[in-house]
């Protein structure tokens, strides 16, 4: 399989001062293999992190942060964080908090070359502050910007040799759209198989989207995998 | 998990009244969770959708069946009933946003007496998560609040001006909280119901907003 | 199945002055079944119809043109039914020509409660006249506005009783955004299926956008099914 | 269909050897469409993009194989690479327009002298359609204009200004004609290639654009 690297390898494509895309709602569909490998790649610091969440204190994107590699958080749900918080009191770390649904919009323009997209959400709230608001038959809509990465990280069910890939129930998630936003997509994967042995009717995310292919090691609740 | 006569178990159990055959609901984080647990759905006629990006979830499993790879907008492991179906966040939002969901039950923080709420940011707390709160309350054809009359600190959850930022600007339909039941219209609330453990008075004492009473006001009955 | 009904059932929903949005790209993955029974429901004219084509020469959508039937046409592509070009040229109908990426996600975006949206596509020729261009990062964007219809009639290949979709290869085209972009879903299927036969994972229109099924009964080549 | 020695043929023939493993293309209507018989994809390292929502597009199929429901976007039947996957219109143009396909190679009417071109339109005629040109156009990261150097009514193709409506502001990167290839600066055009059947002569009479020649101007060769 042409595109199969390691975890290693993967973080080897990450520099200082990226922006990346990590997938998952909390940590279902989170890609823990390439997460816990991003912790220890310690060479990476000053990071944009655009992700639903931030982890939790001291776990996952959390000990990146305690590490102090991050720089900026884009997410929707900070609170599972309460270092998140705090960083963002102490001036440690700029934070931009947006509705769920413009968070995986904004991704989904930035990979489909949408410029911008109106949304009610958010509209007469702090969180359009800043923010171009316009009135559309009647309503005030808000004008969101497009959201792209150096690299994604993000978890898949099944592979092709190609990199065409599927996912689990609600590992689904950002996983879909980061694939298509980001300058080098990483996907990792629980299971590799065939060029032809999925459904073409099934396939998600098309291969063009997929640079690399990890096999996943850690599922959720602890268990390594191989 | 909550015992099943707790006080936040009567106000989902209440809501769970709202729902009707044909349905299609998304609960919030919180009390809304607990709804589930009170309508009837054998006939497979009532759809909750959640915004990670299922829709027919079912109840929760057994314990020991839990697949952690399943969870709704609380990440708590729920199943798959059948005719579900999964999607990107951004398919689930196109869903809520487009008014393709009928009924959305959320948790609060505070509503004003407009009937608008505040649910998503506590300036100074630790408190800074939107999720999915403020897509749904721009989306959803009818929002169903439900929430403790009181907070912990036994202060008034609804509230003349809401001293927390605001989640949006559209009025919420029904406030179902362990006192009382109300309504909005564009006037502001309208109290519909009382539930049997209080007395008007002591609503009115412990509701910080005016608010009318309906000319048809009912005693809550969970039965 | 509840919402199976008779496509003389189906355009009984349909209204004068209605507009409706007609999947297919040229005949594949086109309704032909409602279709047909649309150019014999003569009580609906005035009809504005977005589809990516307008059928050819009196077949297809160009039958119910001819019959004088049709007030606006909104598509990428009309080359295809030259009538499209003497009725228009000749006052008897409204064209809104759309790139084809433009006319699909405006259709998505009405779907998708967007209120607008700022695509590179067709800035600075004739297309964009008289919309609001813009300069995002340095290249010019057209805003465009969400389409809405009253009745969307799509294809699908099946359908389970509660009316989640599949679509079979290329027909799926502009029939998923269709299902979500209209008041009154109506989808002509190849196939009915139980509830629960449809793996969760390759339902591509979730039955929350589907108000009725109609069975299909015209093939492309012009094969009678049943 | 056009015989295989016809001047379309060899056009698409010459745009082939643009095609490298690994790319993702997309073929548009008329002589683009032609281009997949000429290169050899045994290996499946070239991935074909159609707009109307296929990547892995396969080669024509047998006579009395054709399956009606799988098609390109010029209408014709196609088959189905291994490892092909299936999309709607919305997500194959976020494909496009997010500059996820490498080469777009386009039918045109016209091209002006800054290799910019119209392809959509035609005043006062029965052409009014504009497909996915102008989607392609903004998209795709390299665009490869396939076209007769004459009009049927032999007149030049490649002109100081087009007197049709343009396709878009963006320049193409070249321009591939039975007579010549072209290659496109921020200056214009550049002549690359001369067909074995013309000579400079013939092009510079019958191109109403100026070009520069390149210093390393060669004569095709479709062997």
């Amino acid at each position: 399989m042409k595109k199969l690297i390691s975890s290693q390898e993967a973080m080897a494509l990450i520099k200082t001062g990226d922006t990346l895309m990590v997938g998952g709602f909390g940590l279902v569909g989170a890609p823990l293999t390439l997460i816990y490998a991003l912790e220890n790649a310690e060479h990476a610091t000053d990071l944009t992190i655009i992700s639903n969440n931030l982890g939790e204190p001291n776990r996952g994107l959390g000990k990146i942060l305690r590490a102090g590699r991050v720089k900026k958080a884009i997410g929707s749900f900070f609170t599972s964080n309460p270092d998140v918080i705090e960083y963002f009191q102490k001036g440690l770390l700029e934070t931009q908090l947006l509705p769920q649904g413009t968070l995986s919009e904004a991704i989904r323009a930035g990979g489909a070359g949408i410029g911008g997209f109106y949304t009610k959400s958010s509209a007469g709230t702090l969180l359009s502050e800043n923010k171009e608001v316009r009135e559309i038959d009647g309503e005030l809509y808000v004008l969101e910007k497009p959201l792209h990465a150096n690299v994604a990280l993000i978890r898949a069910f099944r592979a092709d040799s190609l990199g065409n890939l599927t996912y689990y129930k609600s590992t689904r998630n950002f996983n879909p759209m980061m694939a298509t936003a980001a300058d080098i997509v990483i996907a990792e994967v629980d299971e590799l198989v065939e060029t032809g042995d999925l459904n073409p009717e099934e396939i998600i995310t098309p291969h063009v989207y997929v640079d690399y292919v990890v096999r996943s090691e850690i599922k959720l609740g602890g268990a390594r995998v191989g | 998990m909550l015992a099943k006569d707790s006080t936040s178990h009567k106000i989902a159990q209440r809501a769970a009244q709202e729902i009707k055959p044909g349905d299609f609901v998304n609960l919030g984080v919180g009390i809304p969770t607990l709804v589930a647990d009170y309508f009837q759905n054998d006939a497979n006629t009532v759809f909750l959708q959640t915004e990670n990006g299922q829709l027919g979830v079912g109840p929760s499993p057994m314990p020991g069946t839990e697949d952690l790879y399943l969870v709704n907008a609380s990440k708590l492991p729920v199943t798959e009933m059948i005719g579900a179906s999964y999607f990107s966040s951004a398919d689930s939002f196109g869903m809520i946003r487009g008014g393709h969901i009928g009924v959305a039950i959320l948790g609060v923080l505070q509503v004003n007496r407009l009937g608008q709420i505040a649910n998503w940011a506590v300036p100074g707390k630790a408190i800074m998560g939107v999720g999915g709160a403020m897509d749904l309350l721009v989306g959803a054809k009818k929002i169903i609040v439900t929430t403790t009359h009181m907070t912990k600190d036994g202060k008034p959850k609804i509230v003349d001006q809401c001293s927390y930022p605001l989640s949006g600007t559209r009025k919420v339909d029904l406030i179902i909280t362990d006192y009382a039941t109300f309504s909005v219209d564009e006037e502001g609330l309208i109290l519909e119901e009382l539930a049997s453990e209080v007395t008007l008075e002591q609503v009115e004492k412990n509701t910080d907003a005016p608010f009318r009473q309906s000319a048809t006001l009912k005693i809550r009955s969970l039965d």
